[in-house]
């Protein structure tokens, strides 16, 4: 076996560890990247690129169902599911592409294969095109978390999908049962249902989209029932029957049972880390009770030459934290001060309307100690969300009544996430409510909206009537 | 949830300024900002720094 | 004739006047606002609003042609004129009705009528339901700017259409000659290029949206010639010709007449501030030599019991700046402390793709005696931006070189009117290039590429290659 040294190297090629390369090689650092499937990892090949190449179609259509009310003449629209596919199989090439040449420019040596510790300076990598034993001083293990599997409803690829073949779009199914109403399963769903299949929601819990702001998932879910979506809260999925006719769902809620027929299932409960293989236990790097390896503020492990990133050192499981922790980990490693200090981790969900949310809410703020004050604005009153049609939803801020500080936005309609940058941006800066209530937003525009929900929390809307 | 540490507020400063901190070793708990509404700004970081070792940090100011 | 009295009186229900109005009364004063025509002003009735309500429509139309690309089966899209018609009017009344709801709700006398100072602390109102004598202490004159004609052109509502006529979209014409490759004539002309005409622009000047980054330009330009839309630049509209076959625009290029044959003509040639009729010179308010009324930092006229805000007092002639004024107006006349101070005020431009720019150019940075440092990040290489498939156009933004301040942005591309709120909080709130570079940004969307590009002019861009 080859031996290879590097200054550093990083395992796993999703949106933690190829941007750690990157940065890690912009540092004048020779590195590694370790990739055992494809370059980009879950988000750019089964995740949030693909997703939202197909949730952008599914929006598309919806605009041209709609589009005789604004005097659009045109037949219902159809979908072609090979072409619909090939154009996101595209999309993802490009973008993996794209990873590629950036790693490839920088300097970054990519070796295909599973990478596995077997000492705290070196790893084995097992590839189809050769094995090496490459040896660094620092390692960045990134290799992210995989889908949650429930009894019963076992991945198989046909019957029983996981988010990874939804987002392949096999077919469009007549009647596919979701389980979890968490934001994968919502995305999904309602990107089925509106490229044509009738969609049913099976959820655990009380609420959907645990976590967001209630009166938020009430707009989503108002655009689901539109759309005819079943939706089942505090529902336990108990089995799956196979039948000759196809299959049913059993779900219990209320302690009663019922079936639901339907010919495909998408199991979307969760995702966990998957520190599984790498031989972390072996040279003793700690991991915590969920299975997240434990790091401190620089993501090191327990090993101070093993460095961990993204979905695998712990919530929460988003592209863009995976991203910027790759980018201070590098830093630290190239010894730069880098350490987590952010204020804002923003968070988007591409449901029908879009929603996106940063910093506190009402609840957390007060539970921090703040006095917390809200401001409202509905995309319904605002020029520009009229002129486009889009009024469903509204922005939440909250602020701090005796300083006025901005604490966190909840935006619920469209774009909102796109929208959620500015108020993330406000909040990495210590904004007051005021500072954004006085810089100019250009109209007729949505951003408008944050700006006049800030100015109510201050009793000033210019827009809305303030109580 | 992320946040500003609570009621135990945080000092207010953007993330360059915080980047520059760390690079000078300067606590930002410890440094009085004079910004608006009690922003620490660069150059009350650099000037707490002066203070610490008299030697002027290498700052840079805006315009 | 009634005199009524009032604590301050606007004039003008644009969005200068009808913001102006809302403010004063929630600060307290017993308030009137004076309209003539409609409430909303230009902005509402026949310019922002209408106007982006067609193209949020004609947006919608070039999608549904480009659908098939994506695995969309239906017919090529036509447009039902009257019924798109239906739905602008329904948008504008919605929005026109709000503001009426909005003035009420604040306590605010709507009194309908044309304004004429007598005095400086008195107007005459005539109107159809009256004539009122008017007294106040203060006064804030909002009554916008009126579209330019030239000689030869004349708008006669038939064969010479002004944005007022085009924006109510009588008729989508076989071939439209649109003189003036502005602002306005650029979003109209592309609009009803969508919408199935044949689109000929015609500008006297060597650039097409002359102050605008050329760079960005060149992006919207490729799209016009996409689309078939014949652009003159340079060309000085000498005539037109009525024949019986149709109309001829006589253009002159480089010294050579031609003739361009045509069903209908707009001019959008640009505004002129209108004071006529106010009796402003009377009552002694200054008046510029362009024009414009000539105020202070607290939008007071040369008479101090006269304030002037909006299209009225001075470029740039947008909505969100005379709305400002008007907020600026209102609390110096309640006693407040306000006064013109903002850093940032943003100007976005409705074509295909959008373009906006907030703060300095590179230019205009290096005049101001900085030593601007530019970063520049393409959509073609964002994920968000490849999945909506919309990859057209940039993100740049200037910089200090030696303080790394931020000092402007300039973006063209999908949501531009919408990603340029960030840029001006940005520079209202003082940041540098590293706190929006710093800044997450949630993945997959549009706002990542203004926190590439502030990387980019760090030297640190991840998704580009750093020259
Ligand atoms: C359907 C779906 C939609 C999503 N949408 C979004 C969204 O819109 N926004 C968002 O922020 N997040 C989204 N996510 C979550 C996002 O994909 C993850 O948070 C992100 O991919 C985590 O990045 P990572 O770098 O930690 O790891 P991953 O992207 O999981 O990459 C890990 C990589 O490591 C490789 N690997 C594993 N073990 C080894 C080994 N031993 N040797 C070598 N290589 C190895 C894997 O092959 C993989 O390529 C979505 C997820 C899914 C499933
Ligand atoms: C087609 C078009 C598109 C545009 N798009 C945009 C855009 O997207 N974004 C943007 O920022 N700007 C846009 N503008 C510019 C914008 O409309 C103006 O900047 C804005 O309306 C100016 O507001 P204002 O309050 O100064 O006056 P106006 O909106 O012009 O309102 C003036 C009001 O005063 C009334 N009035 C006049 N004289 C009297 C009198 N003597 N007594 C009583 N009332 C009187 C008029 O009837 C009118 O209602 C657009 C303009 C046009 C034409």
């Amino acid at each position: 076996m080859d031996t290879k040294t590097f200054d550093a190297v990083v395992i796993g090629a999703g949106p933690g560890g190829y941007v750690a390369a990157i940065r890690l090689a912009q540092l004048g650092k020779k590195t590694a990247l370790v990739e055992k499937e494809s370059l980009g990892g879950v988000c750019l090949n089964w995740g949030c690129i693909p997703s939202k190449a197909l949730i952008a179609v599914a929006n598309l259509v919806d605009e041209m169902r709609g589009a005789a009310d604004r005097g659009i003449i045109a037949d219902q629209p159809r979908i072609d599911v090979e072409k619909l596919r090939a154009f996101k199989n595209e999309v993802v090439k490009k973008l993996v592409g794209g990873v590629g040449t950036l790693e490839k420019g920088n300097g970054v040596e990519v070796l295909r294969g599973a990478g596995r510790f077997v000492a705290p300076n070196a790893i084995e990598v097992k590839g189809e095109k050769g094995e090496w034993r490459v040896e660094a001083p620092a390692f960045i293990v990134a290799t992210g978390a995989r889908t949650i599997q429930i009894p019963g409803f076992e991945f198989d690829g046909k019957d029983v999908w996981s988010a990874r073949e939804a987002v392949d779009l096999p077919e469009i199914p007549k009647h596919l049962v979701v389980i979890g109403g968490g934001i994968i399963g919502l995305e999904l769903g309602s990107t089925y249902a509106r490229l044509g299949s009738k969609v049913t929601v099976v959820e655990a819990l009380p609420q959907l989209l645990t976590g967001i702001d209630p009166e938020a998932v009430r707009v989503v879910q108002k655009n689901l029932r539109q759309r005819e979506v079943a939706v089942h809260v505090s529902a336990k999925a108990k089995g799956l029957d196979r039948g000759k006719d196809g299959l049913a769902v059993r779900i219990e809620v209320d302690g009663k049972e019922q079936a639901i027929p339907c010919d495909k299932v998408l199991v979307a409960v969760g995702m966990r880390p998957d520190a599984s293989g790498l031989g972390l236990d072996a040279v003793g790097v700690k991991i915590g009770p969920k299975g997240f390896v434990e790091v401190n503020e620089r993501y090191q492990t327990s090993v101070p030459s093993i460095y961990c990133v993204g979905d695998l050192s712990g919530p929460p499981l988003l592209a863009h934290k995976a991203s910027k922790e790759g980018e201070i980990a590098a830093e630290a490693i190239a010894g730069k001060k880098s350490v987590r200090d952010w204020v804002a981790m923003p968070a988007a969900i591409f449901t029908e309307p879009e929603v996106a949310s940063v910093g506190l809410s009402e609840e957390e703020a007060r539970k921090a100690g703040y006095e917390p004050v809200v401001g409202k604005f509905g995309f319904g009153a605002l020029g520009r969300a009229i002129a486009i049609d889009h009024t469903d939803g509204f922005v939440k801020v909250v602020g701090d009544k005796g300083s006025g500080l901005l604490l966190g936005a909840t935006i619920v309609g469209p774009e909102a996430s796109d929208l959620i940058a500015e108020a993330a941006l406000a909040l990495e800066m210590g904004a007051y409510l005021e500072d954004v209530a006085l810089t100019v937003h250009a109209h007729p525009t949505l951003p408008e909206a944050l700006m006049e929900a800030c100015k109510a929390a201050l009793g000033e809307a210019i827009h809305a009537l303030n109580r | 949830a992320e946040g500003r540490g609570g009621a135990a507020h945080r000092a207010l400063a953007a993330p360059a300024v915080r980047a520059l901190a760390r690079q000078l070793g300067v606590d930002l708990q410890s440094v009085p900002g004079t910004g608006p509404g009690g922003r620490v700004t660069k150059d009350d970081v650099s000037a707490a720094r002066d203070g610490v070792d008299g030697r002027p940090a290498a700052a840079a100011r805006p315009a």
